[in-house]
């Protein structure tokens, strides 16, 4: 059965120095409050694993949380570039980061795998890409039925999964609501899971075949009003899409960005 | 009478037009994503819109931002998970075109949107591949729609994020359960089509008023034309009007979210 | 686009003699209005595929349209054999059955990987067990990154799946509800299909993530009042376990049998 | 004071037993389902069910039929795909009971339920595999629920559906990834679990008012007993009572519909 913890209990207990750590939300319900309590709690060597690090990455790499980052697209949506990622990749400002990296089909499907309890997901993929050229991870196997070379990666199994949603009932059940992405999926590949959510409520009001995670698949459940916001969570708040454009000034500069992460992550306590 | 347009409108219109009520098209953000819908508030009411964040048959009122906005998931028949929609729909066959956006294309529409210069020593860093290496194989076709420049249309991509036809115009040959790949390269200045033997970008048709010489100039290899090229029909006010509106609304309603 | 056809359209434009068949619905709006329609028009040589044959392939291999099944569990649940099927097996009457056997974890990820387009299943399976001695389709590889033994099974890609849903609205999107079983994977994998429904609405009322199939990955939709019954239809009516018990003494006698197929079948018209 | 129960009732209540508020349960239709619903009603008011139809975490307040009844549906937290139910829930790994039951059992626990003789020309063909095969591999531990007779407990199955220990008792040796396989066999008369050496079937515990003889003549090998044999608890008034009730609950609701 998932543990009611706060924040601060939960990333304290569950995510260590060096763990390979997924915070997933594609585009929607992605975990910003547990991303800061990481940077606020000086987690060091982490091993990241995102489809799409976006800003809650951006802060975690400038933050110096980060040794490796495994990924598919790494952008800030409809503005452009992630500079704190880059200046790490390029100028390995805080620190050295090196990078992995893959496509959304290959991670989503290493994501399945992994929930699957598989070794490896087999998909029909990176066909004349270069990507298998950089990445030693992405191997080719032939169909024993037809002779055909299909594409094959390692699952994902984390250490830890942390996603944000919209509410938990009073067991610890999860709902997840709209953009679902993969965030089913990163709980059930990870040994630990850290889910937050909008509310603790009575009654999931969920349909007969909604996307519910139940309590003894999770590990720790905490209550983060707001925690996916600058991003969304479908029914409660809309994405900020002003902040995602600002942040492109903010994180553009080493200095901006040390005062944005001071006012805004390390002075700011626990929801 | 002729009608006032920029190069940009140019090229969403024709993006658009690309499409047909029949087609089920996987969106890529920006260009793609505003010609599509375009496309939907215009001639082709039921083209099918699905963008990988797991919306299926979607009908956003304003473009979103990223591929996951929540106005694609609330205007969506349904919404799948992320490994559904690349497993089932995507690689299960059932789009027909994949609209792809690029950094980086060369002549046999090989796309780069990983890096430029060395992979190692990166002079700049793009964001990777997404989800275009597999719509780009996996989508019946493909269409492209990028701004052209130098630095744009190159002759050989750095680095070969996603297959167009691959370094030597052979890369789809012989290769199974595998689509026809890009078709069409819709630009701001042309049309370009692959030629049906060697797989080489060629230009089919020039928007109005450009020249050959606009695009030779705009184009990082010897760029060839067709033997009969077409002047591509410019926008009519209807469609300028519905994309001039989608535009407005689209800004007002990112700049209103605080 | 999905084309709303009669029954007995549907069957006579999308099954012919020797297809490789598939009528799912696990437990769950099974499909036995399709399947009496496939009787009456004397359908013959079918492959059919199913991973719990009960009395609707019973009743179809009764009547002479199979040369072959594949399946996972072939009985009347909580009530015992499926006389039909294993007179067919047992003393060829109709006429000689071959089948080919899988477990039901197996017969799941092929459908899958047919739904995914992929020709192979790679699951950790069949350990231990003598099916694999008995099915040539079982094969097993080595995970390329782990060493690991695993066992795959070709994909399902069979000609037609004919499916039972709720409703479709009128552009031919249909919604299945309750226990979804491997519905959407049916009519995923398969070549052409058919969905029988029980209304035609104007909005499906669908949650964000139901699960709904769009108009233009069906072939053809069927209006079905009841066609799933004696199965059951969530919101519509209950299973008839009456009925399934009295099967038991319908299908052991060849004579009762042949009389309750021209009775309940021949004799009656298409819905 | 003894109170008057069935040898089946005695199965049904030692089964339950076996059950408690931590596990989780794949249970297989018959009497698994009979027991496990009868641990919820009683001890073990936590214990979470999952039938293999998707349905999780299910509470119905009669028996089902089938393993896909709609009160399964209705009653679970909720339902998901039959693929997902077994890819993700058990090859994934979070189901710590398989509760099955079975037509043959050999002295290694594998179970056969595909047919009686030979495999061609079987003189009994019964239902097949299901989900057995790969609930008794990738649960943490199976439990075995069946009548004892001497056609059911064999020294050999005909064919082993699903691996208890496999021919010579070694079958999950050094297989990675495998559950421990079969814990406990609960019969009508006994208790019997692996010899933690041999991995052969052992009776552990005799029902009350069953001897070691009506074992031995309900077995087809020469079957062992443990050193120290107890004497399973009767069911108690409460067990009984709430059995019945179901049972009586579930037969007017099968019944009941026409």
């Amino acid at each position: 059965m998932a543990e009611f913890l706060s924040l601060q209990e939960a990333v304290s207990r569950h995510i260590s120095n060096g763990d390979t750590v997924c915070l997933e939300g594609f585009t929607h319900l992605i975990p910003f409050a547990a991303g800061h309590e990481v940077i606020r709690q000086g987690k060091r060597d982490l091993t990241l694993i995102r489809m799409t690090p976006d800003l809650v990455y951006d802060q975690m790499i400038g933050a110096g949380c980060a040794k490796k980052l495994i990924f598919s697209w790494g952008g800030n949506p409809g503005v452009g570039s992630l500079h704190r990622l880059r200046d790490a990749v390029e100028k390995s400002w805080p620190n050295k980061l090196e990078i992995l990296e893959h496509s959304h089909a290959a991670m989503a499907c290493a994501y399945e795998a992994g929930a699957a309890g598989l070794p490896l997901a087999v998909m029909r993929g990176y066909i004349g890409s270069d990507l298998p050229k950089v990445n030693d991870q992405i191997k080719f196997i032939e169909c024993p039925f037809t002779g055909e070379r299909l594409a094959a990666v390692p699952a994902i199994r984390p250490d830890v999964g942390v996603i944000h949603a919209q509410r938990a009932d009073h067991k610890g059940n999860v709902l997840v609501e709209g953009i679902i992405g993969i965030q089913k999926e990163v709980v059930l590949a990870a040994k630990r899971s850290i889910v937050t959510v909008e509310e603790i409520v009575d009654d999931l009001g969920a349909g007969v075949n909604a996307c519910v995670i139940p309590s003894w698949a999770i590990t720790a459940i905490v209550e983060a009003p707001g925690g996916a916001s600058p991003s969304y969570a479908l029914g409660y708040y809309d994405r900020d899409n002003a902040f995602y454009k600002e942040w492109d000034t903010i994180a553009r500069d080493r200095d901006t960005f040390t005062a944005w992460l001071n006012d805004n992550v390390f002075e700011k306590g626990v929801a | 009478m002729s009608l006032e347009f920029t190069s940009s409108e140019m090229m969403s219109v024709t993006a658009a037009r690309a499409l047909n009520n029949s087609m089920t098209c996987f969106v890529g953000i920006g260009v793609p994503s505003e010609a599509s819908n375009l496309a939907r508030l215009t001639h082709a009411p039921d083209v099918t819109l699905i963008y990988e964040s797991g919306t299926l048959q979607t009908k956003p009122d304003v473009l979103p931002l990223s591929i996951g906005d929540g106005e694609l998931c609330e205007s969506a028949l349904t919404t799948v998970s992320v490994p559904e929609m690349f497993r089932y729909w995507l690689q299960g066959g059932h789009i027909s075109v994949g609209f792809l956006g690029t950094a980086q294309i060369d002549r046999y529409a090989n796309l780069n949107t990983t890096l430029i210069g060395d992979y190692r020593e990166p002079k700049v860093r793009l964001p990777g591949g997404g989800g275009a290496p597999e719509i780009a194989t996996n989508a019946q076709e493909v269409f492209v729609t990028v701004k052209h420049s130098k630095r744009t249309f190159v002759k050989d991509v750095d680095f070969v994020t996603t297959v167009g036809f691959g370094r030597d115009g052979k890369a789809r040959d012989n290769v199974p359960n595998i689509g026809q790949g890009p078709t069409v390269v819709i630009t701001d200045l042309c049309i370009l089509k692959p030629d049906p033997e060697t797989k080489e970008l060629v230009v089919t048709s020039l928007h109005p008023s450009v020249t050959r010489k606009d695009v030779i100039d705009a184009t990082g290899w010897n760029v060839r034309f067709a033997d009969d090229v077409k002047t591509t029909p410019e926008p009519t006010a209807r469609e300028l009007k519905v994309l001039r509106d989608l535009k407005a609304r689209t800004h007002a309603h990112h700049a209103g979210q605080q």
